[in-house]
């Protein structure tokens, strides 16, 4: 006997097709209309939210921006699924799927403005801080699960990472941790087909990421993760089977960065135009719209209204980012232990007397707080 | 009523006083721990049915279960990764790190998140979790299990790194490094696992302090876990030559107790730091800088250092030249420009 | 379309069964007599190997030993598959497979005795030193190849671990480099069930070890590690494959580790003496001399002669380790760097000036070299 | 001739002084380290098409193929780990890990074994390895890409620690580097990338050695890194004031050039660490502590420090309160006891 049962399908799960056609599935069923409009009011303001961080960055509002223009599916789907009690735990990249669990866009962009590490309440958004080691942030989901466990709680972790982190050994040992334990997560990879410049050919020798999944005895799937009929059927499934005691999953969405890294990558290094040009035609958005249009589910009015919203959000956010936040140097301090140490209090004083006597030569000589000496 | 129930057993226990060797200290400040707060959990590898490759765990899966101590598969980044995620849901993980060689692979999880995942959320997530790692030579153990690492953690922004020297200490930092609300470095001196001494369950210690093991007006000792016995041991030697030898057991590694340092040094004039790990960039020349730089004016003599060689750690035949000696100590204290030197 | 061939069959690839009687597979055959007689003699000389070890440990005379009783056939097998411009890669359990390699015994045990880390020339023998920080060398292993394949030279990397370190980071990294490299490495994962006191169950959730390979793309077996002639047909197969270029594989072994994981250790704690027990009827020696006696192979000489041959190697290892070494404390300087900087040589010559002491104090006060001060 | 030939080509580049960025430097090091060696290889994240996200190895895969420069998969353990097999099999690995926090995952093989190889087996193998790690802050760069790791590295017995200050030490240093039968922490300071100078690529520096920046009397400033163009700013301001700065760019953060640096702070009698890590048990500390240790005598003031603070690295936008910068130094400058103090 061969575990035939545990290898994942050898193509992605796709619920709507690249022109917006239904696709029958023999496992999953298409969410239902309702959810599928909430999804694309979704898909339309994070498509907007991105657009709007892409023009804040080039402002100079922003320090840096990942942006997921084209994985828009996966970023909304991953909030969508999730109950209320339940934690997200998001990377850099995944700053609309962090909105979309309900973070103020302004605090989801307090990392990339630069005022602090991270901005919003992690507890009462239960969205972990958005992490930028590696990999490293899948482990933090399985022990954050075994708590919730320990402690009887219904709580399911969705873990977030992309196609270069899982050649970390971390992801080995987050995924391996989960299986073993048993705990409620649900690894979620967005392949994007590359790690900065480097392509997935580069990062695995395997069918798919989702072949991860055999070794440590747990399912896997792939889906197509421009598809969010699919990916919010696949990962919801995977969520549920989580709270139901089943343990973790490893979920492959295949999907692709339309833009460069970050602002500051050069993509035309590595990749060429014809291939991002191709996936436009894959585009979340388009084929949603296709579909719902068809079934009749979206009209030129709703259209109007998530359009107007996400217009909002995008006006917020200028608001908020045209703003220089007050900051307060002592924060330096404030935050690194519960209690401050005399170690830490000393050196306080003397940055606080430094600024002090920046300020009254500010006052007296009018240069600036920083810079010029004395 | 529990409550008062819960006040007469820790009258009770605030008289027991009782000989033990520090591995016994240690578990039981740990079986303290689980059972006064039901958000400790032990875990890492063999610290179950095994009960620690040194016995600190020992017993405490038969008496609390599996919920409560537990084995984890064998990756110390998970271990450690595991316990930040336990920690951001409001647990209170203690993990063991079976060798302080072997707490190497953890060292991104704790540089980038157990140090400053509190700092990142301003507070909106605190890391109360503790790392145990025993740590230090003189046990004849083969290559990757003498290491002295304390300079990695303490260096690092964010931990709170402690050492204990004495049975009493191992009991009392311990319960502070689980109650308290930052990360823990526990660094156990494993040398010192099997000396005894007696333990009064009622006192605490205050991380971040240092402690004055022994009184003297002629030269400081600044020593740290297994180094602080070796202290006492020259000074009762140099008692014995004349000279009267203050030595202070510097137990909190970061933060720095400059109070108690800075005075016990301006007081005798003379100062000797003393550990076995590697002398260069070391925690050993941070305590040197710090009492040069406060104590400049009531120097008679230039601080010395007496460490271990800025060479890997000897093996088990070898570590006797490796490792600070009375007879190396005796010889710096005898460089601090005594007034009957020639 | 799954990929159902990238599966590791359901059960371990048996060649002779625990009575000694030959077991007719699909895919391996019986490696030939001769092949089987030298495997014996292996054996033989293992088993005494790990036993001399205990004793010495008894008596003081090694630090430390991590027997390999019960894991003979896999340590011989390791050597035996490899030809001479290959490269082996232990662990600090694999001393029977080192010393199988060529190394002398008394030169294996430089470690365990606790004269130096490491104790023979890895040059002559193709033998990386023995690690000990768990699944780290598996990365060696894979440069060490890639550095062969980059000079086009024809040379195999046997990599061991054991199914506790499978868990480590730096065995999915090292897997993974592999896989998408293709470089001429055989992992090999001797599961004898414990990782100290840790079961396997405790390591991983999957049917078995060897599926892990399915998640970076390489072929994945799983063998009894207890039969020699399965252990040399697979392991044999798999370094055919990376000597064509056909890249990594990963072998799991089943074996069983019969002492406890050193001297130091005490495993009544965590497994029942019936456990262990049972394994005796599986030992790797007795069912090979069965089978070898019934085929006509082996006969009284041949043991006679092997047993003898044994007993020398044990003898020599009394003799060596029964002296001590005249170690030179300047070692401690000598091997940091292959420049000895200032900084060194001022501590050397501080340590120098207190032997110097110590030696006149000797001399003079006959006290001993170090303990008594001054 | 093949080495008639290549002798010219010395000569030819002998002359050759160029002005280049710190980045063209290395970019230069590297092309002609590979050049003239078969053995070197590079390899990392991003190293190859990209070049680098610093585009440290630009043009290195076009120029030398696949073979000399590659990709790899995104694990930083593995890159280390793999580059120590090929070192063991006769290789000069010379890899990139992308930002200072992001070597942490491969602390334990750079400690275990870059580390401890060569000594483990005798100097039977070498580790003629280099990994390069830009470092430091000052780029407005967020979490854990602003960070100073260099006392990690320090403190561990068997790696070389260098950093260049310079176009021409990065490229002379960079080369000593990858020529070294020794493993090589390289450090390359973030902030310096694009600063500009002339580079000879005839010019060979020495593994382990200061350089005097800029002479002076009245104090000496020991800095390495992005802290010695500060270090010569000072020295420029102070000079205005009538102070005669002189400037150590320490260079070799292990081993230590003791030679040099005591003689310059003897000649001087005070002394300023700067650098931009958290000070706390650091190369800061620890020059700080050798100094004071050897010129004691010499001293007309206790030695001081200026060094990030003790705390994670500020976010872009209060980073500029952070980091050492002018009137720090000056400040800690004014407080060496001057004749013409009150
Ligand atoms: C441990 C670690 N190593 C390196 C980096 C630098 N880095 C940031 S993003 C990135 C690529 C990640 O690729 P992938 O996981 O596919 O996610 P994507 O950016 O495509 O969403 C790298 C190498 C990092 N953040 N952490
Ligand atoms: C990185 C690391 N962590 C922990 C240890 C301590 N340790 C030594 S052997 C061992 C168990 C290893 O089990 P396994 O891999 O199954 O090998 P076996 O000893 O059974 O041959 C442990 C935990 C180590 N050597 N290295
Ligand atoms: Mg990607
Ligand atoms: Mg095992």
């Amino acid at each position: 006997m061969l575990h035939t049962d545990m290898l994942p399908r050898d193509t992605a799960v796709q619920l709507i097709d690249e022109d917006g056609q239904p696709v029958v599935d023999e496992h999953y069923a298409l969410p239902d209309s309702e959810t599928l409009l909430a999804a694309y009011r979704g898909l339309v303001e994070g498509r907007r939210i991105n657009d709007q961080a892409g023009a804040l960055v080039r402002q100079g509002r922003l320090a840096v921006y990942p942006s997921s223009h084209g994985q828009e599916a996966c970023q909304v789907a991953a909030a969508m699924v999730l109950g209320d009690a339940d934690w997200l735990f998001p990377t850099y990249r995944d700053s609309v799927a962090v909105i979309a669990r309900g973070v103020e866009p302004a605090d989801a962009m307090v990392l990339l403005k630069g005022d602090w590490h991270s901005g919003y309440d992690v507890r009462a958004h239960r969205v972990a801080p958005q992490a930028t080691p590696l990999a490293t942030q899948l482990l933090h989901a399985v022990g954050f699960a075994q708590a919730a466990t320990h402690r009887g709680e219904d709580t399911v972790v969705l873990a977030l990472c992309g196609d270069g982190a899982t050649s970390e050994g971390d992801f080995h040992e987050a995924m391996n941790f989960a299986a073993v334990f048993q705990v409620p997560v649900v690894f979620f990879v967005q392949n994007n087909g590359f790690a900065i410049s480097v392509p997935l050919s580069r990062q695995t020798a395997a069918p798919s990421l989702a072949h991860k999944a055999v070794g440590y005895g747990m399912p896997g799937e792939r889906v197509d993760g421009n598809d969010v009929a699919a990916v919010l059927a696949v990962l919801g499934e995977a969520v549920n089977r989580a709270r139901n005691g089943g343990g973790p999953s490893l979920i492959e969405a295949h999907t692709y960065r339309m833009q460069a890294h970050t602002n500051a990558d050069d993509d035309t290094r590595y990749r060429e135009r014809d291939e991002v040009q191709a996936w436009i035609a894959r585009d979340p958005l388009l084929r949603l719209r296709t579909h719902l249009t068809q079934a009749g589910t979206l009209d030129a009015d709703a259209e109007e209204r998530f359009a107007s919203g996400a217009e909002e959000i995008a006006a917020a956010m200028r608001t908020a980012l045209n703003t220089d936040a007050d900051l307060d140097p002592e924060d330096l301090f404030r935050f690194v232990t519960a209690t401050r140490s005399p170690q830490l209090d000393e050196q306080w004083h003397l940055l606080r007397g430094e600024i002090e006597r920046s300020h009254l030569a500010d006052a007296g000589a009018g240069t600036t707080p920083n810079g010029d000496h004395r | 009523m529990t409550i008062a129930h819960d006040d007469t057993r820790a009258e009770v226990e605030a008289g027991t006083v009782t000989t033990m060797t520090m591995a016994a200290a240690l578990n039981r400040a740990l079986a303290d721990a689980i059972e006064s707060d039901p958000d400790v959990v032990v875990f890492g590898e063999d610290v179950g049915a095994l009960g620690g490759v040194f016995r600190i765990t020992d017993g405490l899966t038969a008496r609390f279960g599996e919920e409560r101590c537990f084995d984890t598969p064998l990756a110390e980044s998970g271990i450690v990764g595991t316990a930040v995620g336990m920690a951001m849901n409001g647990m209170r993980p203690v993990v063991e790190l079976q060798f302080d060689a072997f707490a190497l692979p953890a060292f991104e999880q704790i540089v980038s998140h157990v140090a400053k995942l509190g700092n990142r959320t301003r507070g909106g997530m605190r890391m109360p979790l503790v790392i145990r790692i025993p740590f230090g030579g003189g046990i004849g153990g083969v290559e990757h299990h003498c290491d002295s690492s304390e300079a990695y953690y303490a260096h690092t922004p964010g931990l709170t790194v402690v050492s204990p020297s004495t049975p009493q200490d191992a009991y009392s930092l311990l319960r502070a490094a689980i109650a308290s609300p930052d990360p823990v470095i526990f660094l156990e001196p494993k040398k010192l696992y099997w000396s005894k001494g007696e333990v009064d369950t009622s006192i605490a210690a205050e991380l971040g302090t240092a402690r004055i093991a022994r009184d003297g007006t002629d030269v400081t000792l600044l020593a740290y876990g297994a180094s602080v016995p070796l202290a006492l041991e020259v000074a009762e030697v140099a008692a014995a030559e004349g000279r009267s030898v203050q030595v202070v057991d510097v137990r909190s590694l970061s933060p720095f107790d400059d109070a108690t340092v800075t005075t016990a040094v301006k007081s005798t004039g003379r100062a000797v730091v003393i550990a076995e790990a590697p002398g260069y960039v070391s925690v050993a020349s941070e305590i040197q800088a710090r009492v040069f730089e406060r104590c400049f004016e009531y120097l008679a003599a230039p601080v010395r250092r007496v460490t271990g060689f800025d060479t890997p750690y000897a093996p088990p035949k070898l570590e006797h030249w490796y490792l600070p000696d009375v007879d190396r100590v005796l010889d710096a204290i005898d460089t601090l420009h005594w007034e009957d030197d020639v």
